[in-house]
């Protein structure tokens, strides 16, 4: 009889044991567990550091101004495709609720907030993110990193997602705060680019949130300031889109999906600042380095995966631990392109701020783009980025990102033979994660991605 | 025992089994019949109160007047009156304890929070009438897998030194979760009061939902549970009434709400 | 139990069988009259003027109902979206959606923009056009910037049919809609005046008529049954007096509907195939009148819970309904998995705390077939308000 | 000899499958997995040893899959069900090209190779609607047994719809019928068309091409065979061994590696 696999795990579903073998049955031995034993070595330079300096002060700010230490005010918005340049040309601070409550999901604490919402009326099927936030302002908006501010205005960039026109409707009943929709038409062009109509008539709103932002913070538009705003959300575009590059090396310097999230918190909360301008910095010398040096995430990479759909933050570590443990790298995501996307070309135009603002809340984002276009933008990963497979998380709160993810799955493995896996849980509601089914169906996918290698490597050896 | 043809039954057709309250003039409990469900509704009422009727030493004729309830409600053809077992769990629990303002039913399938006034009258009520775990199927289901009598479910979970948390939505998730549990090595004790602190939490949102207001009564087949009655307890912060006979609070409703009847109708005649 | 004491209308009886049958039996047949196309309307507003003016038949579509089993759909659409999005699919996956040589999308809610897109993909030889439907009502950009919106739907509904409207062509539809919908408010408002007169389950066959047919020929049939109905002779029930919300795009089954007013209710109110009647006044009929129709969506709308116009609540206008028909209570009606309309149960129930309005929350499904539960429900409701 | 052995822990019952060096089957096993898994997969494998007359030591290499397959605490390795179906109905019915299989709480969809190699799968989502569970909930709220549905159902005249494919939810469902006088074999026929419908609708999802295999113990289950077949209008292969087909292929991946390793030891 063989030897024992040591202790019991801890877990069902484990993560203890021993990681899975390519162990060929041609080459059948008791394979050595060396490989696998290693601890992952996740990005963790300077990039996590700074950026925990840079979230920690922003959150300090907002404190600041809940508490009435600081008079600045305060604007609540969205991240998908934003005008965030005119709320900091205004001074102002914006508070973005997705990155409230994903932090708070990230600690473990989204529960008792959703079922303070659900007490309300809200729905087990309304969208987490709106119930942890509504939630959150019925404690007082006391989070654990800070306290978030009461919005002086609720600017809802209604960008793609309807449940943002939902979600600061129910803001503004609940806290009387004033409120404003933006309204963007959807792309809706077969060529996915905005209309001269289109532009023109996001850009009259815009003008028109102008005056809306100097009677809130009674001082008028400093035309300059806007364009340096605009000029610096330019500069960092440029410098996160040669981050977005360097994933396109074999191995890549960092994992697409769960790394980016470091970045994306800068990128979002502090975008036509000069601090977010040091940090992108910082980060691009940073990353070129590892790639210089050939070093990835991993201590191996195995596959390299496009991931789509919004991360389980309340799992983010399990999760990850379940693609490490193949080796599987992302090398691009669609989650990191909700708040913009800069890869393939866009940038601010400080010399015509409205219209690049414009731009950007129509078309250069994920959410307000077609299903279809994002099938086009998820092909072109695969094929510039070289990725073997694609991993759909599908999350049960955004419908957005998810209704309809059955058919892009077929798209990708039938129409265009890419291995493409369909997983479920939330991105906010502990309560849909279910660690065994996930794992079982992962395993599953890179264990019949390993078997196909085995065999293609067979074929192409020519097995004497 | 007086027994002059005036007796009052109220069926209660459920989920799991069909449960028979008869009461006489007085409106006292005279007999009580508990029967397993099977397809045949109309028999199965028949059997419950037969048993009804015996255990009070009656005989069928002395039955006045049959109210009917739950889901079979309109299977019984000798009923005088069908009322829904929402409104009769109201006028049964209020009965029993004349200050509930809340009442929240754990049955075999359903969990219901009820919001009652005065007199038994409901003001708002939800069921998990959608996808969830958290009723008393999922607590038998859960002791069989964990090899336990039904009967002693109840009293483990007071042995408990830590309780497991169980958080699925879904019952049939939930009950791989209590599997990961055991699996780990918890003892049986802390995942039954895993179990009850997962159905009283379920219980308290659905309580919320109407709003809770103090008296609580707790009614249902897992009311039976004493570790049930605990957790919920300690879920929400104060004490729940909870009757001697919690399974059948729905049956007694339905046979108050038809006595109720009954006697408005002797009187229209006396009149 | 009998819905009615009085002769049924003869045009309700007509009808009964035909708004469930996902042959759309009408809608061919007035094809092969005419020798023109038809266009199908994805709830929940749909500018059917246009399509009209451009000489198709604008058809509601309103998911397959509980008339056929999901074998394709399910595979795109996951098990928490809607049916209505995935019944609509599967119509095409079984050919049922041919006699529609154009489908109209809406920016109501995220499935079924996507379902849009879905569509698109799978079947690309029917063109769907996804409409956007402006939200910024305050804007004065909005009219004028609409207006093009609709002007872009004509041009791409004119290359179907082959004929782009011309401003005429939508005046006369104006004209023709206008006509239609006075009817329909005629209908509710007897409904809401004297409910024993009309019930809901004749009102929704009726309305649900004018959906498939041409208002050319539906306006006459709902006058008709309107004068009908007007001269019943009818004694009103111990009944409770509600308004039912939340059925505005998925649509309830006919029987659901039916069920809910055996049990005992009077409804006086409602929001179903609420698109068809959006308008609370005459669209006018002089000047540009695609600058008509904006402005006629962005200032004289119905509320709906996919427009969201922040200078009037919803749920005001919910109570303002309640109280203007003296009703006892407001009975939701959400679509199971329907966004939208699940936060708008959360307004709802805050305003309606509020304001002392009992109500009860109930979630429906097109595709189901037992009502059990539902009625069990909305019988204790019932008994909760008139027991005791 | 030596002797492959696999073992599949699965959400419902635990099987396990003894094979000889010359890959023949010589013993199966079936119980139910309870809550405590190391228990069950031991018991399994004893149980089985036992039929086969086989000592422990003569266990050359042990995999085990299926939801519990890191609690087969004898096993030298674990490899997922869905690979293990796959290898299993190819093993056989070598022409097998799509596995329909239905346990009790996931329904899986898979395509394969010529060679038994997974090339794409898919599952039922997050809900367990749909899965065996369905079926012996169903069974239960009738007061039947789960062996005896499924041929029950073939007797119905005028299957009734259900409104809920929900597991939980489905005896509220049954019991309404009852309540409305519907006979026990039409319920049934609704159940198994309800499944037979989600479960084809996972099929076209990897593309159902012949030959299929129908697997996992629901395959036990004549009324799930026809509905399956119906609504694919396709034969499908059912074998006798069908329940233990995960076991089957997590011994057959068991041989290949005792196998190898021998001749690397030779
Ligand atoms: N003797 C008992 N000890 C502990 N729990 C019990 C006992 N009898 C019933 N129960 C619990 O109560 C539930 C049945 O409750 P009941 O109110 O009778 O259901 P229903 O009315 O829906 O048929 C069972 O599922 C079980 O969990
Ligand atoms: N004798 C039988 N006849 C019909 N169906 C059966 C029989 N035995 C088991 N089943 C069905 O098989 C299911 C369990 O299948 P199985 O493949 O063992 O699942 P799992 O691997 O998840 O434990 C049960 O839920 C039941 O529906
Ligand atoms: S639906 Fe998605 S995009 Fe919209 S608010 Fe929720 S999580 Fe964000
Ligand atoms: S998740 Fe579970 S409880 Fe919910 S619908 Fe599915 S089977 Fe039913
Ligand atoms: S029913 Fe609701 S979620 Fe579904 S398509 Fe309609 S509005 Fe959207």
């Amino acid at each position: 009889m063989t030897e024992h696999h040591g202790a019991p795990d801890h877990d069902m579903t484990g993560h203890h044991e021993a990681p899975p073998r390519e162990s060929p049955p041609a080459a059948a031995r008791r394979a050595p567990v060396e490989t696998a034993k290693a601890e992952p070595v996740h990005y963790q330079g300077r990039v996590h550091e700074l950026q925990k300096e840079l979230m920690n002060a922003y959150y300090a700010e907002l404190t600041d101004i809940a508490k009435g230490r600081s008079p600045k005010k305060n604007a609540h918005l969205l991240i998908a495709g934003n005008p965030v340049e005119l709320v900091r040309a205004f001074d102002m601070v914006p508070v973005f609720p997705e990155v409230n409550v994903l932090q708070i999901a990230a600690r473990k604490a989204s529960l008792p907030l959703i079922q303070k919402a659900e007490e309300l009326g809200y729905a087990v099927d309304n969208c987490a993110y709106v119930k942890a936030d509504v939630g959150l302002y019925l404690s007082g908006y006391e989070a654990p990193y800070g306290t978030v501010p009461k919005a002086d205005l609720l600017l809802c960039n209604y960008v793609g997602c309807n449940v943002y026109l939902n979600w600061f409707e129910h803001l503004a009943e609940l806290t009387g705060a004033p409120a404003v929709n933006i309204d963007i038409p959807f792309i809706r062009s077969a060529d996915g680019e905005p209309s001269p109509q289109d532009i023109a008539y996001v850009v009259k709103q815009l003008e028109e949130l102008i005056g809306l932002l100097e009677r809130t913070t009674g001082t008028t538009l400093d035309w300059k300031k806007l364009q340096r705003t605009v000029e610096l959300s330019a500069y960092v575009g440029e410098m996160w889109a040669e981050i977005k590059a360097l994933t396109q090396l074999r191995p890549a310097p960092y994992d697409a999906y769960f790394d980016s999230v470091t970045m994306m918190a800068v990128l979002y909360c502090l975008r036509g600042t000069e601090e977010a301008a040091r940090f992108f910095e910082t980060a691009v010398a940073d990353l070129k380095e590892r790639a210089a040096l050939g070093k990835g995430p991993l201590p191996e990479e195995r596959f390299r995966v496009v991931i789509e759909g919004p991360p389980p933050w309340p799992f983010l570590r399990v999760f990850r631990d379940m693609f490490t443990r193949w080796g599987a790298v992302a090398v691009a995501s669609t989650y990191s392109t909700v708040g913009g996307i800069w890869e393939f070309g866009f940038r601010h135009d400080p010399q015509r701020p409205l219209e690049s603002i414009a731009r950007h809340m129509l078309a250069q984002n994920l959410c307000n783009r077609t299903f279809l276009q994002r099938y086009d933008q998820m092909a072109r990963y695969v094929d510039e980025w070289k990725a073997d497979a694609i991993v759909i998380h599908s999350v049960k709160s955004c419908r957005l990102f998810s209704a309809g993810q059955g058919d892009m799955r077929e798209y990708f493995a039938r129409e265009r033979e890419v291995p493409t896996l369909l997983i479920e849980s939330d991105l906010e509601d502990p309560r849909y994660f279910s660690q065994a089914q996930l794992r079982n169906r992962i395993d599953a996918f890179f264990e019949a991605l390993t078997q196909r290698r085995i065999t293609a490597a067979a074929a192409a050896g020519g097995v004497a | 025992m007086n027994v002059d043809g005036s007796l009052v039954a109220g069926l209660d057709v459920g989920a799991r089994t069909a449960k028979a309250v008869l009461l006489d003039a007085e409106g006292r409990t005279v007999g009580t019949g508990i029967a397993r469900m099977r397809p045949d509704f109309t028999g199965l009422a028949r059997d419950v109160l037969a048993a009804a009727v015996k255990e009070a030493g009656a005989s069928p004729d002395d039955v006045a007047y049959v109210a009917t309830t739950g889901l079979g409600r309109y299977n019984v053809p000798f009923r005088d009156l069908q009322i829904t077992d929402i409104t009769a769990v109201a006028g049964g629990a209020a009965h029993l304890f004349p200050g509930t303002h809340c009442v929240l039913d754990i049955g075999a399938q359903s969990t219901r929070a009820l919001h009652v006034l005065e007199g038994g009258r409901v003001k708002e009520f939800r069921t998990n009438d959608k996808c969830a775990a958290g009723a008393g199927g999922f607590a038998e289901r859960a002791a069989r897998y964990l090899e336990v009598k039904l009967d002693d479910l109840g009293t483990l979970s007071l042995k408990a030194d830590s309780a497991q948390v169980i958080s699925s939505v879904c019952a049939v998730f939930a009950e791989s979760e209590i599997i990961n549990l055991v699996s780990v090595g918890q003892s049986v004790e802390n995942i039954v009061r895993g179990i009850h602190d997962s159905l009283a939490q379920r219980g308290q949102q659905l309580m919320k939902r109407v709003g809770i207001e103090p008296e609580i009564t707790f009614v249902g087949g897992m009311a039976l549970q004493a570790g049930m009655v605990r957790a919920l307890e300690q879920v929400l912060g104060q004490s729940v009434n909870v009757p001697e006979r919690p399974e059948l609070v729905a049956a007694l409703g339905a046979a108050l709400l038809g006595r109720q009847r009954l006697v408005r109708q002797q009187e229209g005649i006396a009149a | 139990m009998t819905l009615t004491t009085f002769a049924p209308l003869p045009v309700v009886e007509e009808y009964r069988e035909i708004v469930e049958d996902r042959g759309y039996p009408t809608v061919r047949e007035w094809k092969r009259r005419t020798g023109r196309a038809a266009v199908g309307s994805f709830p929940v507003y749909s500018p059917v003027e246009i399509t009209h003016a451009a000489g198709m038949l604008p058809v509601g579509l309103f998911g397959a109902g509980n008339q056929i089993e999901m074998a394709h759909a399910d595979s795109r659409f996951q098990s928490f979206i809607c049916s209505i999005v995935k019944s609509t699919l599967e119509l095409a996956f079984v050919d049922k959606l041919a006699p529609f040589d154009a489908l109209l999308f809406h920016s109501i809610c995220d499935p079924a923009r996507n379902l849009a897109s879905v569509m698109a993909r799978n079947f690309p030889e029917r063109r769907a056009i996804y409409v956007h439907l402006p939200q910024n009502m305050a804007s004065s950009g909005a009219a004028e910037y609409y207006a093009y919106e609709l002007r872009r739907v004509a041009a791409e509904l004119g290359a179907v049919s082959g004929r782009v409207p011309s401003d005429e062509d939508v005046l006369e539809s104006i004209v023709a809609f206008n006509a239609m919908r006075s009817r329909l408010r005629d209908l509710y408002a007897l409904r809401a005046e004297r409910p024993a007169n009309l019930s809901t389950a004749e009102l929704y066959t009726l309305a649900r008529m004018a959906t498939f047919t041409d208002p050319l020929e539906s306006e006459p049939l709902l006058a008709d049954s309107l004068r009908s109905a007007t001269t019943r002779d009818a004694r009103p029930k111990d009944r409770i007096r509600v308004v039912v919300v939340g059925s505005f795009c998925e649509q309830p089954p006919l029987e659901l509907i039916a069920g809910i007013e055996e049990s005992g209710c009077y409804i006086l109110d409602d929001d179903f195939l609420l698109g068809w009647r959006l308008f609370r006044t005459d669209v006018p009929v002089d000047g540009d009148p695609y600058l008509a129709l904006a402005r006629a969506y962005l200032d004289g709308s119905l509320h709906a819970s996919t427009k969201h116009d922040l200078r009037v609540p919803r749920a005001a206008g919910l109570v303002a309904s309640a109280r203007a028909n003296r009703a006892d209570a407001v009975i939701f009606l959400g679509a199971k998995f329907c966004e939208p309309g699940l936060f708008d149960y959360a307004l709802y129930r805050r305003a309606l705390e509020q304001e002392g309005i009992p109500h009860l929350f109930l979630e429906f499904e097109e595709k189901m077939w037992m009502y059990d539960r539902i009625r069990t429900e909305v019988e204790t409701f019932v008994e909760s308000m008139l027991f005791v | 000899m030596r002797y492959a052995v696999g073992v599949d822990v699965g959400s419902t019952q635990t099987k396990a499958l003894l094979l000889d060096e010359s890959g023949t089957i010589v013993a199966r096993s079936l119980i139910d997995t309870g809550a405590y898994l190391v228990r069950a997969a031991e018991r399994s494998l004893e149980a089985a040893l036992a039929e086969a007359g086989v000592s422990r030591n003569d266990v050359g290499y042990a995999i085990g899959t299926g939801y519990g397959r890191f609690k087969v605490a004898f096993g030298d390795d674990q490899v997922t069900e869905i690979s293990c179906h796959a290898k299993g109905a190819w093993s056989l019915f070598p022409k097998t090209r799509t596995v329909i299989d239905i346990g009790g709480q996931d329904t899986k969809a898979i395509k394969v190779s010529d060679r038994g190699e997974v090339l794409d799968f898919a599952m039922n989502d997050k809900c367990a609607a749909g899965s065996g569970r369905f079926l012996s909930n169903s069974a239960e709220a009738l007061g039947l047994d789960v062996s005896e549905i499924g041929a029950r159902s073939l007797d119905a005249k005028t299957p009734v719809r259900l409104s809920t494919v929900c597991t939980i939810f489905v005896e509220t469902d049954i019991l309404s019928y009852l309540a409305s006088g519907k006979k026990t074999e039409d319920i049934l026929a609704g159940v198994h068309g309800a499944i037979g419908a989600r479960t084809i609708a996972l099929v076209r999802r990897v593309g159902a091409e012949p030959e299929i295999t129908f697997t996992g113990g629901v395959a036990r289950n004549v009324g799930m065979v026809r509905a399956v077949q119906e609504k694919l209008g396709l034969e499908v292969n059912v074998s006798p061994d069908s329940h233990y087909t995960g076991a089957l292929g997590a011994a057959v991946f068991a041989l290949e590696r005792m196998t190898a390793a021998a001749q690397v030891l030779a």
